[in-house]
């Protein structure tokens, strides 16, 4: 008698998944997870994204000045002084400066203090063994060095520990908040998402985005459904000529569609020189105006959306019981009728699929808009993927906004997430789900 | 079945819509063998001028290397896809794993996910990877994004062999990775072509991710060699060598395309449910 | 070799398909699972391949504990219902599978495909895909691919439930041939009675994941246990009456009919019963007469099949040999033959 | 939080390794050269370079030493391709030993840890750094440290079309006097626009061109908050300055300039090919641009006769808080993080000796930029050339630059983005400062000095 668990994982499954898992993990998962996390710093370019180290420079006991701390304790911190002390002599040593050039220096400057670098390196410069390099120079004066300004220390002890040496009886904290202050790397925030709310340009942003969604859906949907319909009544050679070159954009590198419709709609493109010559006016319609840049955005890429409906429709369509067709033809229904009565029926899975599908991928795209109106004119075509790309990782001025960026991101996980959700349960997940009649 | 309805008003609107694809595609392939004069709409002389940044590396740079990385890149990443997703589809399909369902349903949700939105993430398991600007760091992060929906696809594809052939081979004394090797691969062929294909045209379109995460001029790609050949502030810019280094760029494409439209056109052959 | 069932259950997602059953196949006899579909015939029948594992139970094959197998080590050939042949091989190359994944070397290979090829009469398709083969030869191919290894035990899921009625009947008959000559130990799922009773040793009747009755086909005919298996067996089938004992007969009041119960002595009155008649058993000759009407008729060549609605709207079945032929609606007066019904209680147990 | 350092600096630990190694195998040693904003005329901001690593070898030749230097250089035509490779590349550790950037990246750049300070590698006493302009150096200095050697300089100017000028009653000697009047704000921005609405009515040039002001994002924007009295900087305590009248002047100004009619309000994201076809083919009334251009103009766009065809001033005030002004956006070589200090020391050396007045002037005169030192100013090659010698003694005095801060970005896409909203009409003018207001207020708190 045994009794044993119907459902056991399969060691092949388990491999099999693996290299599909290690990837999808990596590339994805850890992606949104690390995306979630930097949605709450203030990462930029400034404070870098791997982190910062500690230093204090001069913008930074201004402001100190600013937050109150003491005029001792900055001027303290503000002086920058060589000093040729033995101790120097060893840093020297240590950091690898000619034996010899040192000797030069212990023997002749021993006990000099020097309130410039300048000053110093001039007199390093008369020593007869002095290098010929600047840099080793420089070395060489740096190790007399005796100031922690414009000094990047790697961790907060140790800045601790330089701002402790250099101050004498420090007021009490001031070495903590010099160090906090001197941190150079990002910080955790919620101002991202503060920001984003209380901006004015997120709402218009977000009226863009969804202006874009409901159009271009409403096109490739239609469009999708004008085409599967009308190819399925064609004769074949037709049929196939209109398929293929509906599904041409699909195919094309995008770098090359967006360049064709920047030919078609430029100035000097080709609608352009046709509506010259019929007297219409004629600009640059991809930015020359609001309405005709929204309607480029749309149709290129309703254009390249169109034939993911298509293949879909088609697909339903011929799953169509012919007989159904004959029928109603021998019934006289009209070519209207017949769509409207029995193809349409069939399609209504097919077009809330291509829906939600495509309501995802609209959401989250933006590389046509970016290769044509880049948002433009204006930022009267820029919607939510474009902004978020553009505020992480793409901007003229170059201070990338990494944390800003991705709490944008983040919004845009969340809501298809939710959508995602919902899709799954209209679809009924559980049906495609059936378990494996294999138990063992 | 033409009888009740009269056709032409149907082709009429059908071609007056399909227009500028019409025309957009036909001087892309005319403008290349042609000059026009400006403002012209109609070429004037036939010349094969424009293609001659084949073999005079002046005009545009060198067409070859960039040739060669994508075709590098397009194909690794379709091979990576391919496989992983023709074992993981197995796997989800047919096997029994622990949080199948949910693993099923995560795919299922990535499969439509901003992907590209989380291209700071993705930049920095590269760089924690050491792969940032790097080929293989691309061609991983491609074939990752690509993933869930290859393996969506074979999923449908396996869902509809039937069960009995796999019982089959179990019964007649074969482990299961020899069924699935030897018996339902070859059952899902065409699935594994289709994907093939659509990994393959993906990745030779591919633009961002080389664009951002190896931007060195050694991995330069055919579409960032021609986003810099459509410049309009380089000096070399002429719209049509642009244009035919575009048609250049996209014939590998096209060709698959035209050999194999009935497999692209099946690619959802396993069935998208609903 | 023996296969036996014991305390074997198994439940899908939530919901009990077999209960605690046991069953004996005997070596070299050929079982029929019989049952309406869902009663757990198939699942019995791929808990024994392997395909299915037990929720707890044991499987023994001979003297082999076989329960936590997969179906690899078992060595069970399987036919299934649609045949499932691998269209990407030909015919030769389907039924060597098995044997290339057991790794034998060519020559034999070659010599046991041919051989079982012969057995099946299927020699001149070697060549051919399973596509370019008729369902008949499918069936044939599909035998010879779970012959080929020798199992120690044959599994046949539905394996005419696909073929026209002529091919049906001539692959009947070719699969116990085959079956007799190989000696094996078989098992057959069908909801079809006649494939059962024709082609097997012994009949096990299911019903909702459990074994009503095994018997020989005839036994199981003559002497069903219960009103299920009566009305299982038998074509055209079985008719049933309700009525209550009365003075150790079975009476149906309204139509005054008295069948006398016979060894069945003692039953309370008023006890609810059924009568179960074959149609062989009712008819112008017997002891318990009937009055009714022709409800139904139907010529079936050598035999006439009569539905006789009595007075009170119940129907009772009848076949008899073509000749004398009533006509729909006639009155007719009519025989049971009260030593051959069955008499059933209430909740179909035979009394 | 604490895994992040200790990759990066396991990283920055394998660079170093493996950059030691090879410069301990032989002296070959590679340096990398990345530029933005490069195109085919500023070709030289790599190119001289190359000629330093020829230059510098031949001197280790010399000196007995077989050192053979490799270039690797790559250059992006735009901005935003280029920061985001570099940033993200230094955040890998593989950005490249040079970097040639504007100079405004030195704040976000050094805070971040991305540069070393070049004044720890050169010596600025010594030739040819000796003879840069102080203000130059000024300019590539940032929290009292110089960061980067200035590779160029320019000035924004005004252009003015003579034929058109002349066309609504501009005699010779009005056009000679005119770059004075805008200096000494008697000519305004508004005075401009009359002109420009005039030569549209003259229909000399076609609505919508009289008026055409750079096409896209750019430094000289802040020109114009500058003509309408803005400050960048705080020039007590060094903070950013927003002076919401001065945007609000600038902003309005646009907004008039759309409702003339002499530039249409979806103006911005034109690209720079149809400008640069309007200005240099005559078609346009007035622009501003920059000194380069007229290079640009020369090899690409038909441009024969540049002091017959243009005048230039300054950009001229626009009320009379504001003064007429001009920017100047110098390139910097800077030093990345990135590689050994041995590389980082040759890549200086390198800087160095490009910054050599013969090398620095073929840039200058090819791309039509500005000397970046006295010294350059009088060799021949470069005081012949007409145009950079009078921009150069008439600009580049007066021309001041945008500040080097690191949240000097923040404000500049806010600015950008209001100057878009409120010229395309999207958003009031009022709207539109306050936009910025907001936007610049939440980012950066008191770190800027709201006005």
């Amino acid at each position: 008698m045994r009794t044993s668990s119907p459902y056991r994982a399969n060691l092949l499954g388990l491999a099999f998944m693996t290299p599909a898992m290690v990837l999808l993990l990596g590339f994805f998962f850890l992606p949104v997870v690390l995306t979630s996390v930097f949605a709450f710093t203030n990462m930029s370019t400034a404070t870098g994204i791997s982190g910062g180290s500690y230093v204090v420079t001069g913008n930074l006991l201004r402001s100190l000045t600013d937050e109150g701390l003491d005029a001792k304790t900055i001027k303290a911190l503000r002086q920058s002084s060589y000093i040729i002390d033995q101790a120097g002599l060893e840093k020297a040593r240590t950091a690898g400066v000619d034996a010899k050039f040192i000797t030069e220096i212990g023997e002749r400057l021993k006990d000099r203090s020097f309130t410039s670098s300048s000053a110093f390196e001039r007199e390093l410069k008369t020593l007869p063994s002095r290098p010929t390099r600047v840099r080793d120079l420089k070395i060489a004066a740096s190790a007399f060095e005796q100031s922690v300004l414009n000094v990047r220390y790697a961790s907060r002890g140790e800045m601790e520990a330089a701002l402790s040496h250099m101050l004498e009886n420090p007021p009490q904290g001031a070495v903590e908040q010099i160090a906090t202050a001197s941190y150079t790397g990002w910080t955790w925030t919620t101002e991202n998402f503060k920001n984003l709310v209380i901006a004015p340009d997120t709402w218009r942003i977000v009226g863009n985005t969804v202006f874009y969604v409901v159009l271009t859906l409403a096109f490739n949907v239609l469009v999708g459904l004008f085409l599967a319909i009308t190819t399925f009544y064609l004769p074949s050679a037709g049929s196939g000529f209109f398929s293929i070159l509906w599904l041409l954009p699909r195919i094309t590198p995008v770098v090359l569609y967006a360049v064709m419709w920047k030919w078609f709609t430029w100035e000097d493109g080709f609608v352009f020189n046709i509506a010259q010559d019929l007297g219409l006016p004629a600009f640059n319609y991809m930015k020359g105006s609001v309405a005709s840049a929204w309607t480029v955005v749309i149709l290129v890429n309703g254009f390249v959306g169109a034939s993911f409906g298509m293949i879909l429709f088609s697909g339903a369509l011929k799953a169509i019981p012919v007989q159904q067709l004959w029928a109603s033809e021998v019934d006289g229904a009209s070519r209207w009728q017949q769509i409207r009565y029995i193809i349409l029926p069939h399609m209504r899975w097919p077009i809330l699929f291509v829906t939600s599908y495509q309501t995802l991928s609209l959401l989250s795209s933006y590389e046509q808009i970016w290769l044509t109106t880049n948002g433009g004119p204006g930022s009267t075509t820029t919607v939510w993927a474009l902004e978020a790309f553009k505020t992480a990782l793409n901007n003229y001025t170059g201070n990338l906004q990494y944390g800003l960026g991705a709490a944008m991101a983040l919004i845009l996980v969340a809501v298809g997430l939710v959508l995602s959700i919902v899709y799954l349960r209209l679809f009924r997940f559980d049906e495609m789900m059936s378990k494996p009649k294999i138990e063992f | 079945m033409t009888r009740n309805f009269a056709a032409w008003p149907i082709i009429l609107l059908l071609t007056v819509l399909s227009l500028p694809l019409f025309v957009m595609y036909l001087f892309l392939l005319v403008d290349t063998f042609s000059n026009t004069a400006p403002g012209s709409l109609l070429p004037n002389e036939f010349t094969l001028e424009h293609w001659r940044f084949l073999i005079d590396p002046t005009i545009t740079g060198d067409v070859w290397k960039p040739t060669l990385t994508t075709f590098l890149f397009a194909s690794s990443m379709m091979v990576i896809v391919v496989s992983v997703s023709a074992t993981a589809g197995y796997a989800l399909s047919r096997l029994a794993l622990p949080f199948r369902r949910f693993v099923l349903s995560g795919i299922m949700v990535m499969h439509a996910f901003p992907s590209v939105t989380l291209i700071i993430g993705v930049f920095l398991v590269l760089q924690f990877a050491g792969l940032y600007n790097s080929l293989t760091g691309v061609i991983l992060v491609k074939a990752s994004l690509m993933l869930p929906f290859g393996i969506w696809i074979m999923k449908g594809f396996y869902d509809a062999v039937p069960w009995e052939i796999e019982m089959a081979g179990v019964q007649d004394g074969a482990s299961r990775f020899t069924v699935w090797r030897r018996i339902i691969l070859p059952q899902v062929k065409p699935g594994l072509l289709s994907l093939a294909l659509f990994a393959f045209i993906d990745g030779w379109s591919e633009y961002m991710l080389p664009r951002i995460l190896a931007p060195s001029s050694d991995f330069e790609v055919l579409s960032m060699y021609l986003n810099t050949v459509s410049d309009p502030n380089s000096s070399t810019y002429n719209f049509n060598i642009f244009k035919s280094v575009g048609l250049f760029y996209t014939l590998p494409v096209l060709a698959l395309f035209v050999l194999f439209q009935n497999r692209l056109m099946n690619i959802f052959g396993g069935g998208t449910k609903g | 070799m023996q296969i036996s069932i014991n305390n074997f259950t198994k439940t899908f997602d939530g919901t009990p398909v077999i209960d605690d059953m046991n069953l004996t196949i005997r070596d070299g006899e050929m079982l029929a699972l019989l049952g309406p579909s869902g009663c757990g015939k198939s699942t019995t029948l791929f808990t024994i391949s392997g395909i299915h594992r037990m929720d707890r139970g044991q499987l023994m094959f001979g003297d082999r504990d076989v329960s936590g197998l997969p179906s690899q080590k078992r060595n069970v050939g399987v036919v299934f219902q649609n045949y499932a042949l691998y269209p990407h091989m030909n015919v030769f190359e389907n039924i060597a599978f098995p044997l290339t994944v057991r790794k034998d070397n060519k020559a034999d290979i070659d010599r046991e495909v041919r051989a079982i090829a012969a057995l099946t009469h299927i020699s001149e398709l070697l060549e051919r895909r399973p596509g370019q083969l008729s369902g008949g030869q499918q069936q044939r191919v599909a035998l010879a691919r779970a012959l080929v290894r020798k199992p120690d035990v044959l599994l046949l899921d539905e394996p005419l439930a696909n073929l026209d009625a002529k091919l049906r009947l001539e692959m009947r008959s070719e699969i116990r041939r085959i079956q007799l000559e190989t000696g094996i130990t078989a098992v057959l799922v069908t909801h079809d009675q006649v494939e059962a009773m024709s082609m097997c040793d012994r009949i096990a009747i299911m019903k909702k994941g459990e074994i009503v009755q095994i018997d020989t086909p005839a036994d199981m005919y003559s002497n069903p246990r219960t009103s299920f298996v009566a009305g299982f067996l038998g074509n055209p089938p079985i008719s049933f009456l309700s009525g209550i004992a009365m003075e150790n007969s079975f009476s149906v009041a309204p139509i005054k009919l008295r069948v006398p119960l016979g060894v069945h002595e003692g039953i309370a009155d008023g006890t609810q019963l059924k009568l179960g008649v074959r149609p062989e058993h009712f008819g112008p000759e017997g002891d318990i007469a009937v009055e009714g009407k022709i409800a139904f008729a139907e010529t079936q060549g050598r035999e006439n099949l009569y539905d006789v609605a009595l007075a009170d709207g119940s129907v009772l079945r009848s076949i008899q040999p073509a000749g004398r032929n009533w006509a729909l609606g006639e009155p007719v007066r009519w025989f049971i033959d009260s030593k051959s019904a069955f008499v059933f209680s209430n909740d179909g147990q035979r009394l | 939080m604490t895994v992040l350092p200790r990759f990066k600096s396991a990283i920055l630990a394998t660079a170093l390794l493996a950059s030691t190694a090879t410069f301990a195998m032989a002296k070959d040693v590679t340096i990398s050269v990345w530029a933005g904003g490069t195109g085919p005329t500023n070709d030289y901001r790599i190119e001289a370079i190359k000629m330093a690593a020829d230059v510098v070898s031949r001197q280790a030749k010399i000196r007995g030493e077989d050192l053979t230097i490799k270039i690797e250089s790559q250059a992006w035509t735009g901005w935003d391709d280029f920061k985001q490779a570099v940033t993200l590349a230094a955040e890998s550790g593989k950005a490249p030993n040079i970097i040639v950037s504007g100079h405004e990246d030195i704040g976000p750049w050094s805070q971040s840890g991305l540069l070393r300070p070049i004044e720890d590698y050169v010596d600025f006493d010594a030739w040819p750094l000796n003879q840069l302009y102080p203000n130059l150096i000024d300019v590539s200095s940032y929290d009292g440290r110089i960061w980067g050697i200035p590779q160029d300089a320019e000035a924004r100017p005004f252009f003015f079309s003579k034929s058109h000028l002349k066309a609504i009653g501009y005699s010779d000697a009005d056009i000679e006097a005119l770059p004075a009047k805008v200096e000494s704000g008697e000519y305004t921005l508004y005075s401009m626009l009359d002109d420009a609405k005039k030569m549209q009515d003259a229909k000399v040039v076609e609505p919508g061109k009289g008026f055409m002001p750079r096409p896209n994002n750019g430094t000289d924007y802040w020109q114009f908050y500058q003509s309408f009295g803005g400050e960048m900087v705080d020039a007590e305590s060094g903070k950013l300055v927003l002076d919401r009248q001065a945007l609000t002047g600038m902003y309005q100004f646009f907004v008039d300039a759309v409702e003339k009619g002499v530039v249409p309000a979806t103006y911005l994201g034109m690209t720079w090919d149809t400008w640069h076809q309007a200005v240099a083919g005559d078609k346009a009334g007035i622009w501003h641009g920059g000194t380069w251009h007229k290079a640009e103009w020369e090899a690409k766009w038909g441009l024969k006769d540049f002091f017959g065809q243009m005048q230039y001033s300054l950009i001229p005030a626009g009320n009379e808080k504001g003064r007429a002004n001009t920017i100047t956006h110098p390139l910097v070589y800077l030093l990345s993080t990135g590689g050994s200090d041995e590389d980082a020391t040759l890549a200086a050396e390198l800087i160095t000796t490009a910054s050599e007045p013969y090398i620095n002037a073929l840039h200058a005169v090819k791309s039509g930029h500005l000397a970046i030192g006295s010294a350059e100013a009088t060799i021949p090659f470069y005081a012949n050339d007409r145009w950079t010698t009078v921009a150069t003694e008439g600009l580049l005095p007066k021309a001041n630059a945008i500040p080097n801060n690191s949240d000097f970005g923040i404000v500049w896409k806010a600015m950008y983005k209001g100057l878009e909203a409120s010229w395309t009409k999207t958003n009031s003018v009022a709207d539109a400062v306050k936009a910025v207001e907001t936007e610049v207020r939440n980012a950066l708190g008191d770190k800027i000095v709201i006005r």
